[in-house]
Parts: C-alpha cells; structure tokens; sequence
C-alpha cells in the first residue's frame, strides 16, 4: 500500500479514470479493457455503482483478480472468475446480443460524429501507420447501448475534421449505409482538456465540460473540426479526495496504470 | 499478494421461490421457452405454471414431452413451437395428440420445426440476427406448413460457380427461459454438467430467465470452476433451488431418469379424464414441489439415486 | 450373461442388426439412435469396423456406457465418455459441419427416393395421427455422406407411392427447390424382407437382395410403388453363429434391444 | 454390473512429433490457421514451420502478434487474415509494420477484419454455410477495402416494417488449423480450460487438425470430465506433445505469460537484422522446441510457474 500517495499532485491518468467513473452511476455492465477503464470501473465499483459488471474481451465475466491484470486475458482474471465465455458466446451472445451498457474504446483518432480509426494513418492501402485495427471495437461501438472514449492526447490530429479511416463507426455512418443503428454510439469523450458529448443518431460531439484552467479556446484550438459548445458549460471536478485514496490504494497501489 | 482489484463487488441475490418466480415473469399470453435435451428439463417449473393457471401461453421447446402435454392439459398453452413431440422412447403424448389430430377439447396451434430449425432460432435470438441460414429444409413440406422459414440468396457464388440459395429461420426471443441446471450462485451464475444442450442459447435469447438448481451453492465452488458456467449472471433474472425439480427427467449426478414414469405417461395421458385426474392429484394438489416429491415417496426417489463419478480436478493456477 | 442364447432362433431385430452392422466396414462417422442402430454400430465395432464412432443426438461422442443405455441421452452415455456436446456444436460443427459418414434413422414412411415421413399420416393440417416430426432426421439427411434407414415392416404402407408428408427430404427433392444437396441421401433400407438401395441423385430405390425363403413378388406386392429389381439380385446372408454370439452376449446380454 | 456395449472401441493413436505433424499437413501455399486468444498461442508449431521452410502461407489469426510477426520475418507468409495487428500491450510487430507500411523486404498481403468478423468466418466454416450473418460493418471502410464483407437483406422485414440489410463474411476454411491446448488422449480429445477463444470453431472449420498439447494424458482423465472436451477426438488428424509450447503466452495452470518477452519483441523486431539474428539463433538455431526451451533456461521457466487453483470436481454419477 503506497500510503503517502495522496499528497502527491493528481496525474492525468488520475483525472481521467476518476471522470470516467462517474459516468458509470447506473450502469450495469461495461465492456473495457485493460488501463485506465479497468481503473475507471474499479473506482465505480466502489463508488458510484457498487453493481456494475466488467466483461473482457477476453470472455471473462465477473473477474477477482488477486494480481492488477496486465492484460485482458491475464491468467489472474480467469482464476476464481464467475464465468468464461467462448469468443463466438461473448461477441455473439453478449456483445451482439445487446447485453453491455457501456462501451469503453480508444482509439487513433475520433471525428466530430464519434466514428472511430484505429487501422491506419494514410492510405489504407499504403498506410503511413499501420494501426492494431478494429479488434473487437467495431463491435463494442455497433453493440453497446453507448460507448464512452478516452483519449489521452486531445489534439487536431486525434481529433481531425476528417479521419484517415473508419474502423468503427457511429450510428450515423451506419445509417448512411442503409443500417439501422442499435445504440446511441459513442456518448462521452473524456479528454486531458475536458468532457466532449452527444446524445445518439444525429448529433455531433459538443463540448459540455472543461478541466479546470482550461478554456473553450484552447480545447477549439486543440480540436480538428469547429467545435460545438454547450450553453452551460461546466468545469470537471477534480478527482475528490476519496476518489485519489480509493484509486491510490485500493485500485492500482503499485501504479502499474497510474503513470 | 497486492491488493485485489475492486474486491468485493456486491452482487444482488437473485434467489426466490418457484412461486414468486413465476409469479413474477411468466404472464398470461407470454412465450415461454423450457429447455432441457432428455437432460434437466425443467418439469418443477412446469408444474407451478399449472398451479398458477397460467394461459394462453406461446410453449417453445424443442423435444415437447411430458412437461409440455402436462401444460397443454393444464390448460396453459395456445400454441407450441417444437421440432419433436413425443414421448422420448416411451410413446405417445395422449393430450397433444387428441388436440392436433381430434382439435378437442380446444385446438392447438402447432409450429414445426426440425431440431436444427429450433436451434438456429435461438442462435439468432441469442445473436439478435434477423435471421439464421442452415441446410435442412430444401425439399421438405415443412415450409410449406411453417411460412417462417424462408430462403435467402447467398451474395458469395456457390461451388458451382452459380447463385447459392440457402433456407433461413426468425429469432425466437422468449419473454422468458426456464432451465433446469444443477448448481447456481445466488447471483445467476449457472453450472451445468453432462448434456448442455440449447440452455445457454435459449437463456441469451430471451427477455427473462428463470434458473431452477439442484443446489444454491457458495460462490467459492462456482468460482473454482468458471469454464462450467453455462450461463453467466448477467442473463439470469432469477434463482429457485428446487431439489429433484427435473423428475421425471435426470439430473446427471444428482439422480437418474424415471423410466417407469415415462413409460407410465402413456397410459395416464391417453384418457383425457385420468389425466386431469392426475394433475388434480399431483399438480393442482400439491402446495409445491417439496409436496410433490413427498407424495411420490422416498422409495421411487432412492431407485433413481445414483453412485460417484468424480470429474479429475484441473489446475487453474495461481500467480506466485 | 446369456450363454444358451445362441441355440434360439434368430428373431427379426437380430436380422436387422448383424445386415445393417455388415455395411458399416470403412465407416468412422456413425449419427444413431437408440435400439436397432445402436446394436448395429456396436456389433460392427466388434467386427468389420473397429474404429467406428458413434455420435448420438444428445451431443455424446465416444461413448463408453457402463449400461445399455436407454435413451440417447441416457446417464450411463455420459459418464465416462470422451465428450459432451452443446447442441449448436452438434448440430452446426458435427452434422452440418459434415462430419458424418452414415446417418441412421427411422420412419413412418419412405417413398421410392428415399424421402422420409415422420410428421403425420393424413394431411398435416388436420391429420389422423400426430407423429413425432423431424427431431434431427431432417439434418441427418440433409448433412450425412449417406444415409441408411432401417423399416421393422416392409408393407405398402410404410413404404407409400406417395408420402403424406415429406419431413426429410433426399437430394433430389433438394435439387428441385433449387438447392444443391450435399450427401447421397438414404442409400440402404434395410426391411424384414431384403435390402434396397440406391447411390445418389437421380436415382431411385431397387432391391438389391431378399432374405432366404423371400421373393421378388413378395417385396413387389409389399412396396407402394413398382419397385425396381437389380440385375444380379443377391441373397441376404443371415446372421453368423459370431455375429449372434456377440449380439446376444456381449451387445445386449439382457434382450433390451433384441426383442 | 451388465457389460458394457462395444467395449472397449480401439480408437487411433495420433501421436505424433511436432516435426512430423507440419511436414505432413503444411504445405506451402496452404492457409493455415493458428489461434489462441492471448491464451494458449502455438508458438512453438510456428516455429517449426519457420524451421523447415514453408513459403506463400495464408495465415489467419485474430490476434496476429509475436508468433505471426516471426512467421513473417520467416518468410512463410504471402497473406495475411487477420482482426487485430499487434504486440498486445506491450507494443509493436516490427516486420508485420515493415512489411505493410514499406512493402520491405517484400510487400505483404493484408486481409482486415473486426474480432467477430473473423469469429464469424469460423462460424460459418465450421457450420459450412456459405455466410454468416453479423450486425458489425455498417458504415465501416473495412468493406470498401475488403470485398469478401457483403450485404443481405433479410426476408423479414425489420423493426420498423421495411426491408432490413445485414453484413455477412463468408466461411473460412483453413486447409488446416494449429491450436495449443492443456492436454489430450491418444486419439485427439482435447481439453482446454481458462479461455476457450475460438479454438472449437477454427478446428471444426479445417480440413486437417493439428493439436498441440502440455500433456497427452491417460483416455482415463479425458473421460472423467468430457464436458472439458473443446475439440472432439473426430475432428482431429495429430495429436503433438509439447510442453511450455505456447511460450512466450500462457497455458492456464500451467505457466504464466512471459511479459518480458512481449516487451522485448518490439525492440527485436524493429530492427530486421537484429530480428533475424534472433529467428538464426532461437529458431533456425534449435533443432525443436526442447532445445528453444533449455536455451531459455531454467530460470526463465522457473519464473513463470505458477501456483495450484484446483477446480471442485462434480460428480458424473454412476448407474447402481
């Protein structure tokens, strides 16, 4: 237990775990990966929604890890787990089957729909970077009631007017496509600059909350696109006390995702 | 040893009595899936529908046997979708048969399907696909009697180079799924050994699930062993321990199949009126399941009781 | 064990069993159910097909019952077995998938095509007996390499001009509704009376042997249609004393099946 | 006690050298399958097929990482199918980025899909169905650059009363898959617990079935739980022996994840003579995987073992 770390200045990864948290009151079960969802999820656990279910991609469901994973497969979260899910169960019965609240994804880059590239930077078929790619994302996005996002970098370039490519997109691509979308897409963006939102099928990513010291100039400098701002606008609260103490000592005490 | 992550999570308790959980979920006009293959059928559940006089019920399950003429001549059911009705081995189902073949004393709507129909149902139920291809159907009658099964161009050449056609059923999504399982947590995290049959699906494609075990048991025992959850607790809804709830069907390592039950349901079922005396006596009759065994006596229950076949343990590690 | 079995004369199901083993020799895929195949598949694995595997439609492959079992989903077949399989991957990986040689099944009806009845007698909208229906049989001709079919009582009208209703179809009736059919369809029926066959598409059921003392006029007068007859028209050799030996001790010492 | 029907069934014996088992069923320009989500990773098999030379692979696998970027840097693979380019967390796959961002040595084949699409191909391989149907894609620039994703419509009609349209991804079907398990018998049933992934489905879905295993094990212990049975005996053509196999991954109760190694692997493979130096002395270099492992040393391994978690056994019960 790392006992003196609540003194110490509160880090991005902090802030953004902690907001993410809170958007988890009500939820019951979230599809995340390893980082700071896990950190995101485990905090609500013990704050905000005591209930709340995380499911891996790995098929795990209902993990008790006596290690912090280090990835979404990591043996200490199949022993002493509630259940493990064959891949065509957990995408089929799970994903598809309309069982996940909340999406968690990251990704390269983000339009102001909430479509999302994480294949590659360039041309596709001569790509500057060739990214990991969709992985199980395109079905988290297609799926999930809503899908919340955080990227770490909020700059023009993770958050252009145009992405290089669509991995996984938004209700309203796939409504262009002749597809009826089932969830509202990605909802929240939490950033290092503050909260971008949208409510479902037709509404683009608007600015409802900023950290505190930033202003709406420097998140629309930041931002690829001209960004929408919402009438009332709020400053994020920083992560409470009680918050830093849970995530410090209880959630990641030797600060493997706490960098 | 660090700290656990999040440890404990609360879960809520899902247990409840057979009583309240059908009370609860199964509604008149409902569709109501009962799976089970031969193996852990949930007969204890049918039986409490019976008592709650439920009706008009949709009954979707795929080998209709003595459960489902049971509630047909409980009264229960408007409609059956089945893909075999019959009883097992041991003949005919008498209620069923006098309501398709004689339409007395109310007909019965009748949607038929082959096995892999059905399960290709619940594969899409579980899935939410508008539909699911398989390659029975070309050629057989069926279709002409079940206008749900449907054809459906593949966009991918067939090996002969030309347009392939493939038949497709619709998703059944149950209101509700009743399993039979041998052990759950109090959360819904459900085990099941021997025959898995279409348990799972039939939970995932539906609105509700009702989970009736052998054992409520610690979490630490499901725990020990995630790979055996069929179906995890966020697709159950609610937990019933109801010892022996399957009989006459068999619980792999808890008891074996009635035989003599199966084979005595022909005769019993072939007189309408000897029947519903039956019911009267053992359904309407009975307060509940523990009342039903103890009218069959512990005679008949230790004829079924069967000896150990322990599963070797497998070592699922622990991080040092 | 039976030891004075082997003086009583040979009933109708012994028949039945020792001809339909004898044309398993080179098969590894048996789908079976309970009774007449079962004992069929167990002599041949005791002489012309020792590696022969039974998958029944419970799920259950490698089956090694301590009982005779009763059903296909009796205790005493999963119990030491050497796996238990979900319906979808019975269904969907093992039958569908292709992976059985011969499939066995029963019926009321058979017509010349080797199309199949199980679901009414009458029409099936008012019928005048309620059958069973499809249970697996509809996959198992649909999916098998060939498929044999054995008939208790070879008399016009288990064996009709025209069904009532056609439950499982062979591949020819596949072919008309525009669907390619992928096995040969029933190739073996194998009656009281003889044995008919057939190869595949386009071809009809004709008796291709009779048992000792039995005509051609006999099976032509007990046949709906007008039944074909093979050129060289063999005689069906009865059971052998090792073939009974074995049926009678070891296969089914208690008479269950061989009634 | 009755004798037991056809007993005892002499059932082939598979076992075979890792050697052996790819010189008979990799040939060059085969597709090959090899997967493990994470979990259970054929490494080993991918080395052996380094070692004797194979060219103009179609390698499919959902995660393609370390062993697939060895593969590559191998020069056995002309194409790639794949839902998921990376090192896990743990960074990049060098020659795989090389390969697509350079086209250098020579340019690679890339086939992209999402997780369930490349489950789904399985489905339907395994299902032989000329498509299966998902509600991925829509939107998506994947199909724009992958034109074997196509479109259905439903022939009933959707939510809202029209016409309704899916993605479908057509079958995959490997001439023949690698998969690495805990243990197997003699004629191939295979067990595997912890994460199961999409092992059952890549092996019913190929014409020939390579199981890699920790432990061939007594018929015995594969027949006290056959529910642990993921791969039946049926579906699989050779059964190879070899321990610590899927290193640098994990064998659930066997051996942990080499994290170690995982962050290594992009410092190796950034640098393609440094990449081949390493494939010269731990995989060309060693005649098997025995001699990779003590090169490895003991300490390594030692490192990597983990501690017991048994599971509860349950009773299969036993007729009396």
């Amino acid at each position: 237990m790392n006992t003196g770390a609540n003194t110490a200045a509160v880090t991005s990864s902090e802030l953004l775990a902690a907001v993410a948290s809170r958007e988890l009151a009500g939820k019951n079960t979230v599809f995340a990966g390893i980082g700071l969802p896990t950190l995101a999820v485990s905090l609500a656990q013990l704050t905000v929604a005591p209930d709340v279910e995380i499911v891996y991609e790995s098929g795990v469901c209902g993990a008790h890890p006596s290690h912090l994973p280090e990835t979404i497969a990591d043996s200490v979260l199949i022993t002493g787990s509630e259940a493990v899910l064959s891949m065509p169960a957990l995408f089929g019965y799970v994903l598809q089957g309309g069982r996940i609240d909340v999406g968690f994804l990251g990704a390269a880059q983000i339009d102001r729909w909430g479509n999302l590239n994480s294949s590659v930077i360039g041309d596709w078929h001569a790509p500057k970077v060739r990214l990991p790619g969709s992985g199980g994302a395109m079905e988290v996005m297609a799926n999930s009631r809503e899908v919340f996002v955080v990227m770490r970098r909020h700059d023009p370039r993770s958050l252009p007017a145009e992405l290089d490519f669509c991995t996984s997109p938004g209700p309203d691509r796939a409504l262009r496509d002749g597809i009826r979308p089932r969830g509202a897409g990605v909802t929240r963006v939490i950033t290092d600059l503050g909260i971008l939102a949208r409510d479902g099928v037709g509404e683009e990513l608007r600015l409802v909350a900023t950290h505190p010291g930033v202003t709406v100039e420097q998140v629309r400098a930041a931002t690829g696109w001209d960004l929408a701002v919402a009438d009332e606008l709020a400053t994020v609260e920083p992560p409470t006390e009680a918050e830093l103490r849970l995530l410090r000592a209880e959630v990641d005490p030797d600060r493997v995702y706490l960098r | 040893m660090h700290n656990p992550v999040a440890e404990p999570v609360r879960r809520p308790d899902k247990t409840t009595t057979m009583r309240e959980a059908i009370a609860a979920h199964v509604t008149d006009g409902a569709t109501v899936a009962l799976e089970g293959f031969t193996h852990l059928i949930p007969t204890a559940a049918g039986h409490e529908i019976i008592r709650q006089g439920r009706r008009d019920l949709t009954v979707a399950r795929m080998t209709a046997d003595i459960v489902t003429d049971q509630l047909i001549a409980g009264g229960c059911v408007r409609k059956l979708v089945s893909s075999f009705v019959g009883n097992s081995t041991a003949g005919s189902l008498g209620e069923l048969r006098r309501r398709i073949e004689t339409g007395q004393p109310e007909p019965l709507e009748y949607e038929e399907y082959s096995h892999y129909g059905m399960i290709c149902r619940y594969l899409a139920g579980a899935q939410r696909l508008p539909f699911y291809p398989l390659r029975s159907y070309a050629g057989s009658d069926v279709p002409s009697v079940n206008p749900g099964i449907r054809k459906v161009t593949s966009p991918y050449p067939g090996p002969d180079g030309e347009p392939e056609q493939i038949y497709v059923v619709p998703p059944l999504n149950p209101d509700v799924t009743i399993i039979h399982a041998q052990r759950a947590d109090r959360a819904g995290n459900t085990q099941i050994w021997g025959l898995t049959g279409i348990q799972a699906e039939a939970a995932y494609a539906a609105r509700k699930v009702i989970v009736v075990v052998e054992e409520v048991v610690a979490d630490e025992v499901i725990r020990s062993d995630p790979n055996r959850t069929v179906v995890p607790a966020h697709a159950v809804d609610a937990v019933v321990e109801c010892p022996r709830g399957a009989h006459p069907a068999f619980a792999q390592g808890y008891y074996d199949r009635d035989g003599d039950f199966y084979r005595g349901w022909s005769h019993i079922s072939k007189d309408p009126e000897r029947l519903q005396r039956w019911l009267d006596e053992w359904v309407r009759g009975t307060a509940d399941h523990a009342e039903y065994l103890a009218k069959l006596g512990t005679e008949a229950q230790q004829r079924l009781s069967v000896g150990e076949a322990w599963s070797e343990p497998v070592n699922y590690g622990r991080r040092q």
